[in-house]
């Protein structure tokens, strides 16, 4: 874990609100596992006074990549990054996904912004032989981002494309394709959606580790700001920026 | 070689500068020590200790405000136990004075916790914190009660012959009013000054964004606040003063200096720049070459007023 | 045409809408009118006026700080009389209601001020600010002695039959038993916050940056602070509360709104955004219309805790 | 008096830390006269959060210019800002220079940044046929800021450049310029050095007009925040932003 002036090397508009920043850090994209994050300070100012803590979402050779939309000031100020400009980045922070263990098709499941974390896990899963389907979700069109997807089945909320209604519905339908081989799920999403998923993968008894969130201050540990609560002891939380954000869905209420 | 005198003392207890980590903001140091060298640092203050652990409260535990943060930790901590088994060890391996905080629900449990940590040769001192805005329990609101910090502080002296420092709540009508009781009852310093009591909503869910309703506010907004509050102290009551609030860097230390603290504590810039105590060190040292300033410890106090 | 009812009460003090200018951050009015229409504003609150004319400190009175700025302006003021004069004629031009804000050293002066003012027809209503962190002569500290503030609302609220609110100290331990005092007194509102006490000094000359040492910290940095304030009268005192600190846009004033006031007033905002009030009126019907508000007021205290 | 979003037409570097920002505002360039100003916000956001006060500088078309020195944050904002992004202005404020009166030779005193209002005022005068002395001091060569001046004597602290001294020292050397002419002195500069210039003009009976400065919150009137002492009345301040910026020398106590 360190702090690095890094500077970026594009700013990429993937449409409808949604920004990939690319970074040229080698220390970093040599060190970064998929689901881990980075708390990226956006202005060197008091404007906005914390980090902003973003999963990375693709590392290719030096450089790193964000993948984020614009919700806030903080988001506002990072998609107006141009080239050369240096940002200070914490990272890499927390645990990431596992996925070198024994399975053979990995389900990635993800709603909306959600979709951040995929395409570096799904590049590792591919360096792994992993088998991959992407189940991807937003409330309309326009939220469902596939960059650096494969094997795409989508739902929308409104039905404006793919299935009408929500991810765990459309995997739910395709129940059929988990059923023969060794899966895992790998998923990040708003917290409703993770909770449905949970449930799902408890009564089907499939393995699923999720990315999770919380409002953060420091993301390494020190504030104690990112709670979440253990199935396995409540006199105690986890927390997210440590313990986590990748939890096993079991270990986590949601 | 260092060409300038960092040194402090804040009453008995003496550092080699005046920079410390601030309770709450550094957890046990072993997060910080990846980032910093501990051993340069004049001290860290833990995590407020409990007698038993506590959970804290549910999240969202912290929000966002113009330059600043508002937080409701609700004093999660490992308990005086866990700390002495499994944190101490660590601190140990590094040469760095450890202040240990102190939070209860009653006058009882702080001379509890206090005899038993007095016990650990590693701890330089104790800063109690009667003023923490978040926890509920407990019933009284020991940080608004002067007669209780008077209690505390004594209380607690009689059970440790460690430096006592006491922590004071800025949300009081005259803070001096409460540094007098800690100096009448024998607390060796205060600091000066723990979280503003604040609030937020979210205007769509008309739900206050912080679980526990209120927290406390911390970073540079609270800065010309706690600025005024040490030098309110300074003013009316001869008591070793530890500054604390919105401290960002060197120029803000000296400013808190020169209001009247012997040392200080860095919180919130911990999160946003985790070398900020490094970086902070490097430019006191540089200030006070600059402007002829031989020890550190010549500015504490040394405003001009008309 | 107003799809929106924005007309609220401050107990018997009816607006058209809860966009109050705050004391001190418009003056007599007619610089702001070059900025915004007067006639559409929920209403004007003077600067601080006090029998005589006040000439104020002496400069610097003004320091930025983080997110916010500490003033010491010194209650500056052109006195009741000039006022009646040479105020009131240019204000009487415009349709919007005047509260006058009084300061005062004694409780004879407030008496005398209200007594004087109460006769001219265009005031609405009266601020007594017993809260000015930026004068020292008089001795007492009104805002912080709890049966001066209780004194002050009884006999003031003898000399006038005008809608009477009191401008709370932040500075206090509990705001809401100073409201309590109004309430029982006979105030009929209470504004929250005045600014809350601050200092700064340069590092260099070791002098505060401020002539009056001290100042009053205003802007967003404090919004968190007064929300805070806000609440714990609500939540204690059945008084209504004009809420003051930090608020720079619509959003903030739903949030204060939710928090527990009936109205609101605009201050430091109006020196960075002259037009503000105008275009957080716009804002609010537009958050009123989306979320289907069919009069603001119901806004006030419309907050859900767990 | 108005609030302007206008629009960056240049950001030009004079060197030694100055800058100088022409800004398309056909408004206020049309109705701004020498010695007034502009209060600026350099940024949306509250980093700054107050405006910054800029004299104009000089007016050329629908453009006005404003000169700075970085000296913290806010002129550090403004020294960025490139052309095409806009910038919301507060102006114009306050009271210029009286230059249509009877005099025949205008003689500009500046030390330092003070410099930043006479381009403009130079122009003006030259269009009333006013003769026209300079002159301009600085602690050091760099200080020296002779933009938009004319028939220039130059004066340092240090001797780097010119006369060793400070510009009144200057002014007093050339007294005899002075004498035969019915002059009007116009300065800005540091208080130190409008002090002694006052002296300087109430012993050799000389019209002056000094151009003050004050911290300012609002700019307009408002906030009181800018007293200076008037010599007439002692029972009540002079607004700087109001009153001011531009003063006879013989109304305010410097
Ligand atoms: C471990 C982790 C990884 C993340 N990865 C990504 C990512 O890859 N891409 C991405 O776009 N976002 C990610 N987020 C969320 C991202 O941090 C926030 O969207 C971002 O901080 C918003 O900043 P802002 O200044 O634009 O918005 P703000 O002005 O701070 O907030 C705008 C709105 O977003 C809400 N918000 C702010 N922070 C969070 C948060 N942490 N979680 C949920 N809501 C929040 C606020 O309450 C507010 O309503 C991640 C969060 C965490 C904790
Ligand atoms: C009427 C008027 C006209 C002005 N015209 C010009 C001009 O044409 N060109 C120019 O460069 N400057 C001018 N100034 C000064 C200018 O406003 C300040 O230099 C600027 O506000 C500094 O902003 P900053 O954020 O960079 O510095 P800050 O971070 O705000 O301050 C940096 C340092 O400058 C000091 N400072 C800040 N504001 C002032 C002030 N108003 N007066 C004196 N010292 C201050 C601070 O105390 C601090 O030491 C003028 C000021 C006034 C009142
Ligand atoms: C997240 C967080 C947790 C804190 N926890 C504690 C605590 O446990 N005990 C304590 O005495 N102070 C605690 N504080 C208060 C800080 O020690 C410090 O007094 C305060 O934050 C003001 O300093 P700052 O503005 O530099 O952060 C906490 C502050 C923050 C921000
Ligand atoms: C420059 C300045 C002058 C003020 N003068 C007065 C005053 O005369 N009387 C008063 O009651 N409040 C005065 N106030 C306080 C404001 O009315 C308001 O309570 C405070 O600034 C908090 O609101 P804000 O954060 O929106 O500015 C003054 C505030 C400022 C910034
Ligand atoms: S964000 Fe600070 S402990 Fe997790
Ligand atoms: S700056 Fe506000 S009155 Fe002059």
């Amino acid at each position: 874990m360190l702090t690095t002036e890094a500077p970026v090397a594009k700013t990429i508009e993937l449409g409808n609100n949604i920004y990939l920043l690319k970074i040229l850090s080698p220390n970093i994209a040599s060190n970064i596992k998929p689901g881990q994050f980075l708390n990226v300070r956006v202005s060197e100012t008091y404007y906005p006074l914390l980090r902003r803590p973003f999963s990375v979402c693709d590392v290719t050779g030096d450089h790193i990549f964000i993948m984020f939309n614009v919700l806030g000031e903080g988001t506002k100020i990072l998609a107006h990054k141009h080239k050369g400009q240096t940002i200070d980045i914490l990272g890499p922070l927390g645990n990431g996904f596992t996925y070198a263990d024994d399975f053979e098709t990995a389900v990635i499941v993800a709603g909306g912004l959600g979709a951040a974390p995929f395409p570096y896990l799904i590049r590792e899963l591919k360096r792994n032989k992993k088998n991959i389907i992407s189940f991807v979700g937003g409330k309309t069109e326009s939220d469902v981002i596939t960059y650096g997807m494969e094997n795409i089945f989508i739902s929308t909320d409104d039905g404006s494309l793919g299935l009408k209604g929500t991810v765990v519905n459309l995997l739910n339908r395709n129940i059929n394709l988990l059923k023969n081989e060794k899966v895992k799920i790998f998923s990040c999403g708003p917290n409703a959606m993770l909770r449905a998923l949970k449930e799902f993968c408890l009564k089907n008894n499939l393995e699923c580790e999720v990315s999770t969130e919380c409002a953060m201050a420091c993301g390494f540990g020190i504030c104690q700001g990112c709670p979440i609560e253990s199935t396995h002891n409540h006199e105690k939380y986890l927390l997210v920026c440590k313990d986590g954000p990748v939890f096993n869905v079991k270990d986590v209420e949601i | 070689m260092n060409k300038v005198d960092l040194s402090v003392s804040v009453g008995p207890l003496k550092l080699r500068n005046p920079i410390l980590l601030a309770s709450g903001t550094v957890g046990y140091g072993n997060e910080m020590s990846e980032h910093i060298d501990l051993n340069k640092i004049g001290g860290i203050v833990t995590k407020s200790l409990s007698l038993k652990p506590r959970k804290g409260n549910p999240p969202q535990r912290i929000v966002e405000t113009p330059a600043g943060m508002l937080n409701a930790i609700g004093l999660a901590n490992v308990g005086v136990e866990v700390f002495l088994k499994e944190k101490i060890p660590f601190l140990k391996k590094f040469d760095v004075p450890l202040i240990c905080n102190i939070a209860a629900s009653t006058i009882e449990e702080y001379i509890e916790c206090t005899k038993i940590l007095t016990e650990e040769r590693s701890i330089s001192a104790f800063e109690i914190n009667v003023s923490c805005p978040n926890v509920k329990e407990g019933g009284l609101q020991f940080g608004n009660d002067i007669s209780a910090v008077g209690k505390i502080t004594a209380k607690v002296k009689a059970v440790t012959n460690k430096p006592l420092i006491i922590k004071l709540s800025p949300n009081v009508s005259y803070i001096s009013d409460f540094a007098k009781v800690v100096k009448d009852e024998g607390g060796d310093a205060v600091s000066a000054i723990n979280t503003l009591v604040g609030t937020s909503f979210n205007i769509f869910t008309r739900r206050p964004k912080i679980y526990n309703v209120t927290g406390g506010l911390s970073g540079p907004a609270i800065k010309p606040v706690a600025l005024a509050k040490v030098l309110e102290i300074n003013q009316r009551v001869p008591i070793p003063v530890i500054g604390i609030g919105g401290i960002m860097n060197w120029q803000d230390v000296i400013e808190f200096m020169i209001a009247g603290s012997s040392a200080i504590q860095l919180g919130t810039v911990n999160f946003i720049n985790p070398k900020a105590s490094e970086e902070i060190l490097k430019g006191l040292e540089e200030y006070c070459i600059k402007y002829n300033v031989k020890k550190i410890s010549e500015l504490t106090g040394s405003l001009k007023l008309k």
